[in-house]
């Protein structure tokens, strides 16, 4: 369950009030944030009422959100060239390849912008970055695996469906699940992860409804960190009316509706909004030189919500919440203004 | 093989190739997008990185060049970029070698497993497209499985001394006395240059070259010629497999690290670049310059509606509606050349 | 040579799987995802035949199928009508690509790139990233339905192929194209127009991959901009490894659906044995390098491939 | 009804295939068009079947003016054709590549069994028994040769235009296509007949027209009225007296290319025999008697099941031409010039000097230029090969020029052993006469030829001693005294010899 998360928060959130006060942003008109995603993807779509929001609440030059780098690294640099060229100065981006995206950071930065990595970490332990504002890929995968091996009883059969087998955040995503088996020490026995099914939702769709087909009787759980798989695993089970459980990540509504109607057990939702939202504000106030990161390149939680039919329809107020803990702690104990 | 041959030889435009046509149309584009958005003359933001684009790409397109030569396809070209790649990276991470023995390590593997690829098909028969189609998924395979073994997240990220330096530096940096280069020209773009002199001279001046056209033109009568066809297609795709390593090499310097997803999106580039250059899929006809055109077109036209602020809604629309519209008018215009 | 790997192939699977693989739901399972694999390969096919490629095939099947999906869930577009109008703009999309073709004379691979990467555009538009699933239960349960465990979609893509087959062997427009694609030159001088033989074939192509993305709306949980993005490779190795020459004047009906068939039977193995993808990644490229060597092999001592 | 052409102009890049030509064909009667190759023959014969538009000029059907848009559109004005080069899908059966033109439907489906018999008619009008239902691409080029007439005579053709027909067919085959072409004209067709062999023009043509650089300069005269030689000055432009040789003293040095006893998997049996430096072999036999096979054998593109090939007294294996040319300086001229001859969509330049980059090419294989294009033009000149510029498209030379061009590559080569086979099909007199003399030459300068050719007279012409080969076998050797009439008995003698 997703409590440490918010009892982590609440209290700081509380200190940051006594404190110091909150810190309002001068001067924005001249900051212009580029929220640039690794490509197209349901996960990434609240950005883009959150760019809007934030332009609006905190008077910023502009805000855009371009998802054009199409999932392609050298696609992605030169799309926050040009966006650069553009006049933008201030930067929010979820890296395609984690394993570079330090090097486009430090590119950014030597030109002058302030850069945030939101919604993934760059792998190893620098970050380049002025901040990296998310919930690990990893941490968001083991949090998924272990919801689906409480849902399971501690025991039995699970698998995992992921997307590229070749991509980092797949590699990091395959760690998170099976640290949490490892910690059943054996209790729960891990099939061979199903990779490279997210490509369509008809390859995610044939490969699990082949792996049913095989394994069904024996497999009690299904935890998938794509996006398709998620989808297809949802429907597959309820078509073969098997007593798996699906646990997903994010929230995109397909995904919901299955929660509702009960073909998925749960899913880790995560908070891109806040992301967003918090992050054009801090950028805001680095690029307008009013506040410099106290710890150049901090990793912060966004936080992430288990979702299940209990919650579905109240989750997001709590989300809202931390997220306004997340600007506090920010302002407490990350920044240092002028 | 037949056909697209007759149909060449039938009318003699086909076979001229649109060098002229697709400078003009570069050209006009670049206009075009440089008064919509002037941004688009920013060295440092946009000349340099798009040049440097166009750099690997064009490589990337010679890869795909040398074996269309010779009427084959090598589908493999982007996984055989990775597969080099992976071989640099590790001399770098785990014999420490310097920049560019690493690279030399890195070509001699990619050139191996083309080579090895070519020597299939001159061996079995068997059409390129399935063999190297074949050997795409092999190396799929076999990829990943090193990489996991060896490093954290499936990439190499250590960065031998020199590395950012090429990414970097442009002419600007190389002086003769206090006459300096371009700044918008990326060092880069020397590894692309080096091969497209070499290739120039290699189908234009010597006995190999010829003998690689030849064997495109018409196997079997360059059987009868005394051409070693066999030797010929293992050469093609040997130097397929170099080439897709030298590219794969340049992407890894550009974006950073050495990764198993080098090259994933090599694959459709590599023909478009080559084709639009004038070289005939069916073989026997083959352009350096052409590649480099026909890259710099895509290149150009995709840079020029980022900095414009097209969204994906319609980015790819306009991409394709530009291109066919582009290369339409070029060949209205060739025509009427022609007839007057 | 082709027939017996795919009989020899499923029967293993059936005695490894312990006689579970022949059991009705697993063969359901098996057949319910071959249509695809075979309807593309064939649309590949007929644009091989004149020695044209069609690489818009995955982009338009996608596209074709989001048009459908949002004709039924957002526009309230009644089923049948919404597969009409998804069938006439397939085919109309092949006509223009064919008359581009023909009257540009631009290389039909840059042609067909160029509408694929527009087709991905005008997809996207309609759908974004979401994923539209709720439309017509009943053309969802004629996706599910089966008649002696045979998926009814795998019976009509079979029809397909035998029309297919049929227009090929027997129908002028069919010889014709074949003509076209074995020997332009020859053609024309018997009176056989090349440009409407391209014209004709894109057009076919475009048909085909309608009906394709007919079977995949009725057959998936859902349609979103991810459908047709992994069918370009699958569309060429189909009829490639059946026998299909790329510079035209073959058609290989049967050989189309069986290499499908084979490449079906590995995906099935790689659950069976839950196998590592990257092994599978092995196995599919020998398995495809192996059929081809043993069936094409004994042919042509010819250097290099036939393109 | 007459089909008139008037003043016709052609022009192609760099070359004006016809200018001012103009050609009067009548009903019922069988007319020559004759010409030098690149005179515009085929140029004009594509124009009369819609292949080609003529930039200027007209053409008239039954007295009114008409344009053919279209192949299909002269096949309906009654006008069918057999062109240069072979027109036949190869994997369609012979019925369907007859029917191509226009395919019998029968409810919305071709029909196959009215296919077939027209096929068979058809066939029938020729005598010929072949299977309307096997390949075409199991046939040999004789064959293939007759199908395309039929394919001509489908559809009840009342024009017909024949562009060297009988180029690559045996003389029996030859002359049953003489009688048909004249039963059509006996019946009220007018025939078009393209021939380079006068001996065929002169039995069974009415008229003549003759081409010379696209001009017309003979227009439908009774072709009674001339006499061969004036035929070929109008031809030339200038007279030249018909060449022959004096027989040769036999050669003397030891052989330097000799099999012993080779049987081969293509079917070859016990088949022995040498060539001397100096010394032109004749290889003569009716098509498909397997000289091309036995060559290519020769050179290892055919499995040698038994028996040895010594060069220069050496036993050798040879594994390719590569090797024959590099090791053994063998050279082989095929005979099929489009499939096995030349590059088509190569410049002409890079077919002649494909043999001879291995000599000249110098560090890292580079080829000069200069050395290339000199040795290029030499040829160009010798042959008298009609092109615009040495960067020409072969595909874009006429017939016979494009069968210059493969001679051109191995004589370029300067092998010392040279295998030709059929080295003048559809070349003009003149340059005929001129490869006559070249081979000739070449021998006098004592290089070993083997000379494989279906062309009687001009294995008389050339061959020191003649080879006779039916089905694979050598049915005889005789020495040839150049004298045509006793060689040609003998010859014909040995071939239809019942002996086995
Ligand atoms: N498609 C073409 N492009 C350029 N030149 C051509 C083309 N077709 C023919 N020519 C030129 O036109 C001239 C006439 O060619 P044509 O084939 O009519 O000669 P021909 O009389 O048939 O000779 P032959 O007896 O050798 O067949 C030649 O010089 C040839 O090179
Ligand atoms: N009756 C036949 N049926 C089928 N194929 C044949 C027949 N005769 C010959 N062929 C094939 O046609 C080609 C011509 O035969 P080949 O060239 O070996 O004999 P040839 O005496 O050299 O004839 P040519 O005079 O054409 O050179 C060969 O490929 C041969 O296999
Ligand atoms: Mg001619
Ligand atoms: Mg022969």
């Amino acid at each position: 369950s997703t409590r440490p998360t918010e009892s982590a928060a609440v209290p700081t959130a509380a200190s940051t009030a006594t404190a110091s006060g909150p810190v309002e942003l001068r001067e924005g008109s001249k900051v212009k944030v580029a929220l640039v995603p690794g490509g197209a993807h349901p996960y990434f779509q609240p950005w883009k009422e959150a760019a809007r929001q934030s332009a609006a609440d905190f008077h910023l030059g502009g805000v855009v959100f371009n998802e054009t780098a199409e999932w392609d690294q050298a696609k992605q640099n030169n799309l926050l060239d040009s966006l650069a060229a553009q006049g933008y100065n201030a930067f929010g981006v979820f890296g395609v390849s984690p394993t570079d995206i330090n090097t486009t950071f430090g590119d950014l930065k030597s030109k002058g912008f302030a850069v945030a990595s939101l919604a993934s970490c760059p792998a190893g332990d620098t970050n380049e970055a002025d901040f990296c504002l998310s919930t690990d890929v990893e941490v968001a995968a083991y949090k998924a695996a272990k919801a689906a091996i409480d849902a399971m009883g501690g025991k039995g059969v699970l698998v995992h469906l992921t997307g590229n087998n070749v991509d980092a955040n797949t590699q990091r995503r395959i760690k998170g699940v099976d640290k949490a088996v490892e910690e059943t020490s054996g209790a729960v026995k891990l099939l061979p992860v199903v990779a490279d099914v997210d490509k369509d939702l008809q390859t995610a769709q044939k490969a699990v409804a082949d792996l049913l087909a095989a394994r069904g009787k024996e497999i009690g759980g299904i935890v998938s960190t794509a996006y398709n798989p998620a989808v297809a695993a949802a429907a597959g089970v309820k078509k073969a009316g098997l007593p798996i459980k699906v646990v997903a990540i994010d929230d995109d509504p397909e995904i919901l509706r299955a929660i509702r109607e009960g073909s998925a057990y749960a899913t880790i939702a995560q908070n891109p909004r806040g992301q967003a939202y918090v992050g054009s504000w801090a950028l805001a106030l680095l690029q307008s030189q009013q506040c410099t990161m106290r710890q150049p390149g901090v990793v912060i939680d966004s936080g992430s919500f288990l979702v299940t039919k209990e919650n579905v329809d109240g989750y997001d107020t709590e989300r809202r919440k931390t997220s306004e803990q997340i600007k506090q702690r920010f302002a407490a104990e990350l920044l240092s203004c002028r | 093989m037949g056909p697209r041959r007759h149909r060449q030889a039938a009318d003699g435009v086909s076979t001229r190739k649109p060098l002229f046509g697709l400078l003009g149309l570069i050209v006009v584009l670049v206009v075009v997008f440089g008064t919509l958005s002037p941004a688009f003359f920013d060295e440092r933001l946009v000349l340099f990185p798009l040049l440097r684009d166009i750099a690997i790409y064009t490589v990337v397109g010679l890869a795909q060049m040398v074996v269309l030569s010779i009427g084959h396809m090598n589908l493999a070209v982007g996984r055989m970029a990775a597969f080099s790649a992976m071989f640099m990276g590790l001399s770098y991470d785990r014999l420490h070698l310097p920049l560019y023995a690493g690279l030399c390590i890195g070509l001699l593997a990619g050139a191996a497993i083309g080579a090895f690829t070519g020597w299939i098909i001159a061996r079995t028969g068997v059409n390129s497209f399935v063999v190297t189609l074949a050997m795409d998924f092999a190396l799929l395979g076999l990829i990943p499985v090193v990489y996991t073994a060896l490093t954290a997240n499936a990439a190499f990220t250590v960065k031998p001394d020199g590395m950012r330096e090429l990414r970097q530096y442009s002419l600007g940096d190389v002086c003769l006395g206090n006459v300096c280069g371009s700044p918008a020209v990326p060092q880069m773009m020397l590894l692309a240059v080096a091969p497209m002199l070499a290739l120039g001279y290699l189908y234009h001046g010597t006995r190999p070259g010829r003998e690689l056209l030849l064997t495109g033109s018409n196997p079997l009568a360059a059987e009868l010629s005394g051409i070693p066809t066999r030797r010929r297609v293992v050469t093609a795709h040997l130097l397929s497999g170099l080439l897709a390593g030298l590219a794969g090499f340049m992407l890894a310097v550009a974006t950073g690290s050495f990764r198993a997803t080098i090259g994933e999106e090599f694959l459709l580039p590599s023909f478009l670049g080559a084709i639009l250059g004038g070289t005939a899929m069916a073989g026997g006809v083959v352009s350096v310059i052409g590649t480099f055109l026909g890259t710099s077109l895509t290149l150009v036209i995709r840079r020029g509606l980022e900095l414009v602020g097209i969204g994906l809604e319609y980015l790819n629309v306009y991409l394709g509606v530009i291109l066919l519209l582009a290369l339409s008018a070029d060949r209205f215009l060739q025509r009427r050349g022609v007839k007057s | 040579m082709l027939i017996a790997i795919c009989v020899a192939g499923y029967l293993s699977l059936v005695v490894a799987s312990g006689g579970a693989f022949a059991s009705g739901n697993a063969v359901q399972t098996f057949f319910q995802f071959l249509p695809v694999p075979v309807l593309i390969g064939l649309a590949q096919m007929i644009a091989l035949s004149v020695g044209q490629l069609n690489l818009a095939v995955g982009a338009l099947g996608g596209f074709l199928a989001c048009a459908m999906g949002v004709l039924m869930a957002d526009l309230g577009v009644p089923a049948p009508a919404a597969i009409v109008i998804g069938l006439a703009l397939g085919a109309a999309v092949g006509a223009l690509t064919g008359a581009l073709v023909v009257f540009t004379r631009i290389n039909g691979f840059i042609v067909t790139l160029a509408t694929m990467t527009i087709l991905i555009g005008a997809q996207y538009r309609l759908v974004g990233t979401r994923t539209v699933s709720d439309y017509s239960p009943g053309l969802k349960e004629f996706g599910q339905a089966s008649v002696l465990n045979i998926p009814l979609v795998f019976l009509l893509a079979l029809g397909v192929a035998a029309l297919v087959a049929m227009f090929f062997r027997a129908a002028a427009p069919g010889r014709r194209m074949l003509a076209s694609g074995s020997n332009p030159l020859a053609a024309t001088l018997s009176g056989v127009s090349n440009d409407r033989s391209v014209i004709l074939a894109h057009t076919l192509s475009g048909l085909v991959v309608a009906i394709t993305a007919v079977v995949t709306v009725a057959v998936s949980p859902g349609v979103n901009r991810s459908i047709g993005g992994d069918w370009l490779l699958p569309s060429f190795a189909a009829p490639i490894i059946g026998g299909a020459v790329l510079t035209g004047g073959t058609a290989v009906v049967l050989g189309t659906v069986l290499a499908a068939f084979i490449v079906r039977l590995v995906d099935s193995a790689r659950a069976e044995f839950s196998l590592q993808p990257s092994w599978v990644n092995f196995v599919v490229g020998a398995v495809v390098l192996g059929t081809v060597v043993l069936t094409r092999a004994r042919e042509t001592r010819r250097s290099g491939g036939s393109s | 009804m007459v089909i008139v052409a008037d003043q016709l102009v052609k022009v192609f890049p760099g070359v004006r295939a016809l200018d001012g030509a103009s050609l009067r064909l009548e009903a019922g009667s069988v007319h020559a068009l004759l010409g030098e190759n690149g005179a515009g023959k085929s140029t004009l014969i594509k124009i009369l079947t819609g292949v080609q538009r003529p930039d200027q000029g007209r053409l008239l059907i039954g007295g009114e003016a008409v344009t053919l848009r279209s192949p299909t559109e002269a096949a309906q004005a009654g006008i069918g054709a057999v062109h240069q080069e072979r027109n036949l899908i190869p994997a369609f059966s012979v019925a369907e590549n007859i029917a191509l033109q226009r395919l019998p439907i029968r409810r919305g489906l071709v029909d196959r069994a009215h296919m077939r018999a027209e096929a068979r008619r058809i066939l029938g009008l020729l005598d010929v028994d072949l299977d309307p239902d096997v390949r075409v691409d199991r046939l040999s080029v004789a064959q293939r040769q007759l199908v395309e007439i039929a394919k001509a005579l489908y559809g009840e053709s009342r024009v017909l235009l024949l562009d060297e027909p009988t180029a690559s067919v045996s003389p029996a085959e030859a002359e049953l296509l003489f009688t048909v072409v004249r039963k059509l004209a006996d019946s009220g067709a007018g025939v078009l007949f393209v021939s380079h062999k006068l001996e065929e023009v002169f039995a069974i043509c009415d008229t003549v027209t003759v081409l010379r650089d696209g001009r017309t300069v003979l227009d439908a005269e009774p072709i009674a009225d001339h006499a061969r030689d004036d035929l070929i000055d109008l031809m030339v432009g200038r007279s030249r007296e018909a060449l022959s040789f004096p027989p040769r003293p036999p050669a003397t040095q030891p052989a330097v290319l000799e099999l012993d006893r080779i049987s081969t998997a293509a079917g070859h049996r016990e088949v022995s025999l040498s060539v001397r430096p100096g010394e032109i072999v004749g290889l003569y036999g009716l098509v498909g008697s397997g000289r091309s096979e036995l060559a290519k054998a020769l050179l290892g593109l055919e499995p040698i099941e038994s028996g040895s090939v010594r060069v220069r007294g050496k036993n050798v294996v040879i594994k390719d031409v590569r090797q024959a040319l590099a090791k053994h300086r063998i050279g082989y001229v095929t005979e099929n010039r489009k499939e096995e001859g030349l590059f088509l969509d190569q410049p002409v330049s890079r077919n002649i000097a494909v043999t001879v980059w291995g000599r000249i090419a110098g560090a890292l294989g580079h080829v000069s230029p200069a050395r290339e294009g000199e040795l290029v033009s030499m040829w160009v000149d010798r042959l008298g090969i009609k092109l615009a510029s040495s960067r020409q498209l072969a595909g874009q030379l006429s017939g016979g020029n494009q069968q210059k061009v493969s001679l051109a590559k191995w004589l370029a080569a300067e092998t010392e052993i040279l295998i030709i086979d059929e080295p003048t099909v559809g070349i003009d007199v003149r340059t005929k006469g001129a490869f006559h003399e070249l081979i000739w030459g070449l021998a006098a300068d004592g290089m070993a030829i083997l000379l494989i050719t279906s062309d009687l007279a001009e294995m008389i012409t050339l061959a020191d001693r003649v080879l006779v080969m039916r089905d694979f076998r050598i049915r005889g050797e005789l020495d040839n005294d150049h004298h045509y009439d006793r060689t040609s008995q003998a010859v014909i003698r040995l071939i239809h010899s019942k002996e086995i």
